[in-house]
């Protein structure tokens, strides 16, 4: 697959038109995988693909608006959903993107992996996704693992496998099941069940680790705005130092900024330094929308988000 | 060319309202009041009915607008004296009566008020307590400018004092004003003259002047009131004791052949907002309003009867007192009057009773003001055989006087409460626009 | 000045209201008009429109240290902007369902519907109000401050 | 930028606000406050030694805020703000408190804590008046037509009087004659003419008037906009029809009750009401019933429907007379409840009836007049207070007096032009006493019964009333925008479209500008109402007079004594 991908790059660099694409290449370890940006052909051969290349790699196509021409972007199928909704709120206009899709059947979390080989992440050497499992080389050694053991939290009740917003793809991807008990909000579900004290205990635990480095929401697609809120000198919404309340007022402010945004693609908790489980928080944003309002960000461009649109037969709760 | 201005007579709430649409259609308005200030008698209510909205606190915003508007003229503590002309040409000469005070010198300081030495009693309070003989009718008055009573200037009657004249820092007062006489040509005239209260002392049953603890119910409205002479505390005038019980007598003079045949349209609501504030000042207080026939007709008014009788400790008995005696120990008011009593076999028995109260109201009937038939006189007009303006054709010129181009608003064409006489001013405003607009 | 209140049996809740121009502050008025005695624990910010206030606001209040807020807005249909307060219908929704799954009592955070003439349900909500945060603790993180 | 200077003045309201809330403890509160650099109570702070105070101190002490703690916004703010301006701060400097409805008269019982809840009022005050900005206001043209929805007396004479006045009207009428209900009425008090004499004329001066056009089985389809620019959609049989006006009165009357379940309504033919009564005794030749009962208050002033039906009375009176005057040994007799003869006419005319034998019994609610009899009504059964038993009178004809109830329309109509209504249904005026024929909405006028039952005189009172408010904007020919509208800063703006998305006016747009893409807002479109700005992430989208700075600033001031907290 790799070699179809470089392929088509080397053919779209020939053509002109496309200033350069994202990508994936190799990073200094063998578990790490980082974008990379092809501008000549030259470059093309750095580009990898494979259950490593966790980016949103969408979050760098805004750079096209500053660019005469266009910008190609790799996307899994999850990362497809932000492309539709950068091209919803207008931050980038389709003839100036290039999307390749690529199909994908599970990423791995390299810290998980770790655990299960009980072998330093420096030691393993590649990692390949056979289908059923991921097959793992560590020197001359060869392990299957089974992908339920080492994937992420998203790929369990993957829906897009294939990225259904494309001007190239690299095939179709069948959705897969790894887990057919475990439904899409099961960890939401399972927060939701516990007594008010219980959560609320459950997230002051978490949030009191925050040390507010904004890497959640530099990671984030969504986060385009030029000067974001809670860097305004007036109103100042946050003080400076990473109080509780702060804390809670910054992560809760952004999920709601997300209602209708957020994809899903799991970058924020991918990225947190105090592994704190952002995901928890987005995917009850994403159950919300969709039991309350039908909504499902990053599916069809002519959907309006539903904090700025509503039903005369919207529930009413508060009569 | 019909001339594009209006005179309106009366600077109370019907005047204020007409002059400030006229105004605002772009007619040149001139207001002649006969006080020193415009706000006529609903500046001196306490609250009104039925939302209890302070009187004054949505008042003062319309005096204010009307006396601040670039096209009214306020010609306040003056008479019209003579109308000539016909409709679209009036001539009408006003008097402005000397208030001895340079009105563009006067801030309103106030301070010739304290150093005055004469005190007189006070109109705006019902007289229930004094003022100086220069002052300033009631705080919020507009202009707020001093008058110097002439009739009662230790200076003007005996030729000594001018007091005021020393402490005037701004040199306003100008014991050498005359009288003067303007002349006004106006295309049409609004009436707005309102009414006065009743003087009850004719119902000599009822013991007006003579028992001290029976008073109107204007009276009981300055004392309800907290800008009012005793600063909204409740006592009356024997003994300054707060009353537990009241009375409220309806009809005073009203629906009554041998005075006033008419209802007073308003005092059944009045009675009973009188009864509910009583009640909000003390808890424990409880009234007994009199009547004949409830007539609560506007709305949400019943909702207001009911909420009295609900909430404020208000009772209605149907029945007219025939006669108010003293308790000549505790100065309290008897009320004697009728009751429908029922006998052992259950007949019914008419027999008078008798209630001991602390304080007696009357709500008296409400007649056309003092200076109504003068200016009916001066102005051509018919009266109706109640003493009102006489409007011809009621259904479809409901604010139309006898004379083409006169129109008449408000208490002085018939009893009505603040929003019909709102409603009748700008109903003027509208026959006027119509009059002086050039038909094709 | 009201710390010495909070905390133990003499807790006096403090209640934010945002309350919408057209009908719920002239609703509020009108409880003011009708003298209808109430707790002293609310105070209104008036806005010209339910749809107004962000979440943001509500978020900062809480988190602020307030122990309530409410957002009064015309009813459904009455909104004098139209469809103001339908927006504002699904924000609360949303912003509800949030909260208390951070585990935010649901008393903290409430809309309602106040129309001009309902001076009386606009005296009811706040005494209501107020008895429900009575009955929670003041609104404070552990550990902080305190 | 000079330096914030904010004045204070807090208001006694007489004892108002004073007789609860401790004014001297509140005004050194207040100085102690950032920013603050004058304070003082005054009596009445709306009166002019009050207004004049601030214009004094504005000079004298170089204010550029003001905030005044009195009453509400919503009824002394403009006089604040022309004091403001006149004495030459920008009147959006100004920020009011309101510590009387919102305090004072809520919190009677209860001084001490009113007195803390009124200077952190105060402190919300300060603190947002310190972020307020001067703005200039929009002026914007009237569109010189009226529209009148409804062509009974009160609509028509609005639309006549408005005619007269050079003004152009459309007038809506949804049946095909005009006239309303007043059609189907015998004679009208208090002159006593026929209903025709009335409206005869009327109908021929409104249909050659040149200035007023009339659409007869119309109904109003869509009315969008705002004063001085409303596109109103009417549909008639023939065609639909887009209009502009620039203003609109609302003059839809209402229906009589048809009391169902009461008194054998509907059920016994000899039952009617008033109005059945006047539409069967318009035809000449009908018989002449010897005894007749009528019973007022039917369907009012009871718990169901409290109100008074106002002229309900004067109906009975009005058809009684007319009975003894046609068969003076008619035994007509009414049973009430009150005589609601307000004023001079109908008392007399009460008076008059009574001279001509009709019998007035009162009745009490708690126990009701019966019908007796099967197939029709023989007699009705009253308890006579006087007399303290039960009498029965004969009855070939028993006329029941209903209100007036409002038309199921309203709710449709009330949607369609942003006014309210009250809680019988009627439209609620913007101030019951000094505002009766206004709504808050501008540009929108209520007269006649569409706003509570009146009879002809009071109708056509309220007509001429409104069409002279409905003239007043007509006539200047121009309306201000106040600048409490949106606006965009296009430096932070992200384009992401949801301000476009939520405006329920359309006043946002796209544009391409130095910031490349962003929202702007077209001002003469917004309404203030600030949708967008709570829709907006980024913040960039703001309201004059209510941004973000100055709602967030009064949270702080609020919040200030408290620990932070998301506790529980």
């Amino acid at each position: 697959m790799e070699d179809r991908l470089r392929d088509i790059v080397k053919k779209l660099l020939a053509e002109g038109g496309m200033e350069y694409l994202i990508g994936y290449c190799q990073g200094a370890e063998p578990l790490h995988v980082v974008p990379c940006f092809v501008i000549r052909q030259d470059d093309v051969e750095k580009l990898i693909w494979g259950p490593l290349c966790l980016q949103n790699l969408s979050k760098y196509v805004l750079q096209a608006r500053e660019l005469e021409g266009k910008v190609g972007l790799l996307v899994k199928g999850c990362d497809a959903r932000a492309v539709v909704e950068l091209l919803k709120q207008n931050q980038i206009e389709r003839d100036k993107i290039v999307v390749v899709g690529v199909p994908c059947q599970g990423q791995v979390v390299p810290a998980k992996l770790e655990e299960v080989l009980g072998v330093p992440m420096e030691e393993v050497d590649g990692v390949e996704d056979i289908g059923e499992a991921f097959l793992v080389t560590i020197g001359e050694e060869r392990r299957e693992i089974p992908k339920e053991q080492v994937l992420r939290e998203k790929c369990f009740y993957c829906k897009h496998p294939t990225s259904f917003e494309y001007d190239f793809t690299l095939g179709e991807m069948v959705p897969f099941s790894i887990d057919a008990d475990k439904g899409e909000f099961a960890l939401v579900e399972e927060l939701e069940q516990l007594p008010l004290e219980e959560r609320r205990a459950f997230w002051q635990k978490q949030f009191e680790r925050c040390i507010r480095c904004n890497a959640c929401r530099e990671v984030c697609y969504a986060c385009y705005c030029k000067e974001c809120m809670f860097d305004k000198k007036m109103p100042r919404w946050l003080s400076k130092t990473p109080f509780l309340s702060d804390n809670q007022l910054y992560h809760l402010i952004r999920a709601f900024h997300l209602a209708g945004r957020c994809i899903d693609c799991g970058e924020c908790e991918r990225v947190c330094p105090m592994r704190i489980p952002l995901s928890r928080l987005y995917k009850k944003v994403q159950k919300d929308v969709a039991e309350l309002f039908g909504y499902e960000a990053g599916i069809e461009l002519d959907e309006v988000p539903p904090l700025v649109t509503f039903e005369l037969e919207d529930q009413d709760p508060f009569m | 060319m019909s001339n594009r201005s209006v005179l309106v007579i009366g600077g109370g709430i019907a005047g204020i309202q007409a002059s400030i649409d006229l105004a605002n259609m772009g007619f040149q308005v001139c207001l002649v009041e006969s006080t020193p200030s415009i706000g006529g008698r609903m500046a001196q209510l306490d609250k009104t009915f039925p939302t209890n909205d302070c009187s004054m606190c949505i008042l003062a915003p319309k005096m204010i607008e009307c006396g601040g508007h670039e096209k009214v003229h306020l010609l306040t503590y003056s008479e019209v004296v003579e109308v000539q002309g016909e409709a679209g040409d009036f001539k009408v000469t006003v008097r402005r009566k000397p208030r001895y005070i340079d009105l563009a010198k006067c801030t309103g300081c106030g301070e010739c008020v304290e150093k005055c030495p004469r005190r007189v009693p006070d109109e705006f309070n019902m007289g229930l307590e004094k003022r100086k003989a220069v002052y300033l009718p009631f705080p919020q008055a507009v202009p707020r400018k001093m008058t110097i009573d002439a009739e009662a200037c230790l200076y003007l009657i005996k030729g000594r004092c001018r007091v005021c004249e020393e402490t005037c820092q701004a040199g306003a007062i100008e014991f050498g004003q005359e009288e003067e006489l303007l002349d006004l040509q106006v295309g049409a005239i609004v009436m707005a003259t309102g009414f006065d209260p009743y003087d009850p002392a004719p119902l000599t049953e009822y013991g007006y002047g003579e028992l001290e603890n029976v008073i109107t119910g204007l009276e009981y409205e300055r004392l309800i009131c907290a800008s009012g002479p005793t600063g909204g505390n409740l006592q009356r005038p024997s003994d300054g004791k707060v009353p537990q019980l009241i009375a409220f007598i309806q009809c005073v003079g009203s629906r009554d052949v041998n005075y006033k045949p008419y209802c007073s349209s308003v005092c059944c609501m009045h009675a009973t907002k009188e009864a509910i504030l009583a009640n909000e000042h003390y808890p424990e207080l409880e009234s007994f309003i009199f009547y004949t026939d409830m007539r609560a007709v506007g709305k949400q008014f019943q909702e207001y009867i009911i909420r009295a009788r609900e909430e404020y400790n208000v009772s209605h008995i149907r029945s007219r007192p025939g006669k108010i005696t003293v308790d000549e120990e505790s100065g309290n008011p008897i009320v004697w009057y009728d009751e429908t009593m029922f006998s052992e076999a259950g007949d019914p028995v008419r027999r008078v009773t008798s209630m001991e109260v602390d304080l007696v109201v009357l709500c008296q009937a409400l007649v056309p003001h003092g200076v109504h038939r003068e200016m009916v006189e001066k102005l051509g007009l018919e009266l109706d055989e109640s003493g009102f303006l006489a409007i011809p054709d009621k259904l479809i010129r409901p604010v139309d006087t006898t004379v083409l181009g006169i129109f008449a608003c408000g208490f002085c064409q018939s009893p009505q409460d603040i929003p019909d006489s709102v409603v009748q001013a700008s109903a003027a405003a509208a026959r006027v626009a119509e009059l002086l607009t050039p038909q094709e | 000045m009201v710390l010495e209140d909070r905390g133990g049996d003499g807790f006096e809740p403090k209640i934010l209201i945002f309350a919408c121009n057209w009908c719920s502050y002239a609703g509020a008025d009108l409880a003011g008009v009708s003298r209808l005695q109430m707790p002293p624990n609310s105070r209104v910010i008036r806005v010209m429109c339910s749809a107004r206030v962000r979440p943001e606001f509500v978020i900062t209040a809480l988190s602020q240290g307030l122990d309530g807020v409410l957002i009064l807005g015309c009813h459904p249909g009455d909104c004098h902007y139209s469809e103001g307060n339908y927006l504002t219908r699904r924000r609360g929704l949303f912003l509800k369902n949030l909260l208390e799954y951070m585990g935010i009592e649901p008393e903290r955070f409430q809309v309602r519907w106040v129309s001009a003439s309902e001076g009386a349900k606009f005296a009811d909500i706040v005494e209501e109000v107020t008895g429900q945060l009575k009955g929670l603790c003041p609104n404070r993180p552990p550990g902080h401050s305190e | 930028m000079p330096k914030t200077r904010v004045g204070v003045f807090v208001c006694h309201c007489g004892n108002n606000i004073a007789g609860v809330v401790r004014v001297p403890e509140v005004v050194e509160y207040a100085r102690g406050l950032p920013n603050v650099v004058h304070v003082e109570d005054n009596l009445y702070a709306c009166s002019e030694e009050g207004l004049s105070a601030i214009k004094e101190q504005i000079a004298e002490q170089n204010l550029n805020r003001v905030v005044v703690a009195s009453c509400t916004p919503r009824t002394h703010e403009p006089l604040f703000k022309a004091a403001c301006e006149e004495a030459g701060l920008n009147k959006y400097l100004f920020e009011f408190v309101n510590i009387r409805e919102h305090c004072s008269w809520i919190h009677m019982h209860d001084p001490a804590r009113a007195t803390e809840k009124a200077k952190e009022l105060v402190k919300m005050g300060v603190a947002k008046a310190c972020y307020l900005e001067p703005q200039e206001e929009l002026e914007s043209e009237v569109f010189p037509a009226a529209l009148v929805i409804g062509g009974g007396v009160a609509g028509m004479t609005a639309a006549l009087n408005l005619g007269r006045q050079g003004i152009q009207v459309h007038l809506v009428e949804r049946e095909q004659e005009l006239g309303g209900l007043v059609r189907n009425v015998r004679t009208l008090f208090p002159t006593e003419q026929d209903t025709e004499e009335l409206l005869e004329p009327l109908v021929e001066q409104l249909k050659s008037h040149p200035q007023i056009t009339t659409y007869l089985g119309g109904e109003v389809e869509n009315v969008d906009g705002f004063i001085g620019d409303f596109d109103v959609t009417i549909a008639t049989d023939r065609q639909t029809k887009e209009l502009k006006v620039g203003t609109v009165i609302v003059a839809t009357g209402a229906h009589e009750l048809k009391p169902t379940g009461f008194y054998g309504y509907s059920r016994l033919p000899n039952v009617v009401t008033q109005l059945e009564f006047e539409e069967r005794f318009k035809q000449e030749g009908a018989d002449i019933p010897r005894n007749v009962v009528m019973i007022n208050c039917v369907g009012a002033r009871i718990p169901e429907r409290t109100y008074c039906g106002r002229f309900c009375c004067t109906t009975a009176i009005k058809n009684a007379i007319w009975l003894k005057e046609q068969d003076p040994e008619a035994n007509v007799y009414v049973l009430q409840r009150d005589v609601m003869a307000y004023g001079v006419d109908i008392e007399k005319f009460y008076r008059r009836s009574m001279e001509l034998g009709v019998r007035f019994v009162r009745y009490d609610i708690e126990n009701p007049p019966q019908i007796m009899g099967e197939e029709r009504a023989e007699a009705v059964k009253a308890y006579h207070q006087l007399m303290g038993r039960e009498v029965v009178l004969p009855a070939d004809l028993v006329v029941l007096t209903t209100p007036l109830v409002p038309r199921e329309d309203n709710e449709r109509l009330s949607k369609m032009l942003k006014v309210p209504l009250g809680s019988e249904g009627f439209f609620l005026e913007a101030h019951v006493k000094l505002r009766p024929i206004e709504f808050a909405t501008d540009g929108v006028y209520v007269c006649g019964s569409a706003r509570y039952p009146s009879n002809i005189p009071e109708s056509v009172s309220q007509a001429y009333a409104a069409a002279a408010k409905a003239a007043i904007p007509i006539r200047d020919g121009l309306v201000r925008v106040q600048a409490i509208t949106a606006f965009c800063d296009e430096g932070t703006c992200t384009a992401c479209g949801n301000c476009v998305q939520v405006c329920p006016f359309g006043a946002i747009e796209l544009q391409e500008g130095r910031f490349g893409t962003t929202a702007r807002v077209n001002v003469a479109q917004c309404k203030g109402c600030g949708c967008c700005v709570a829709a907006c992430p980024s913040g960039a989208l703001q309201q004059r007079g209510f941004d973000d700075r100055q709602l967030f600033s009064m949270i702080c001031a609020l919040a200030e004594e408290m620990t932070s907290g998301f506790g529980g």
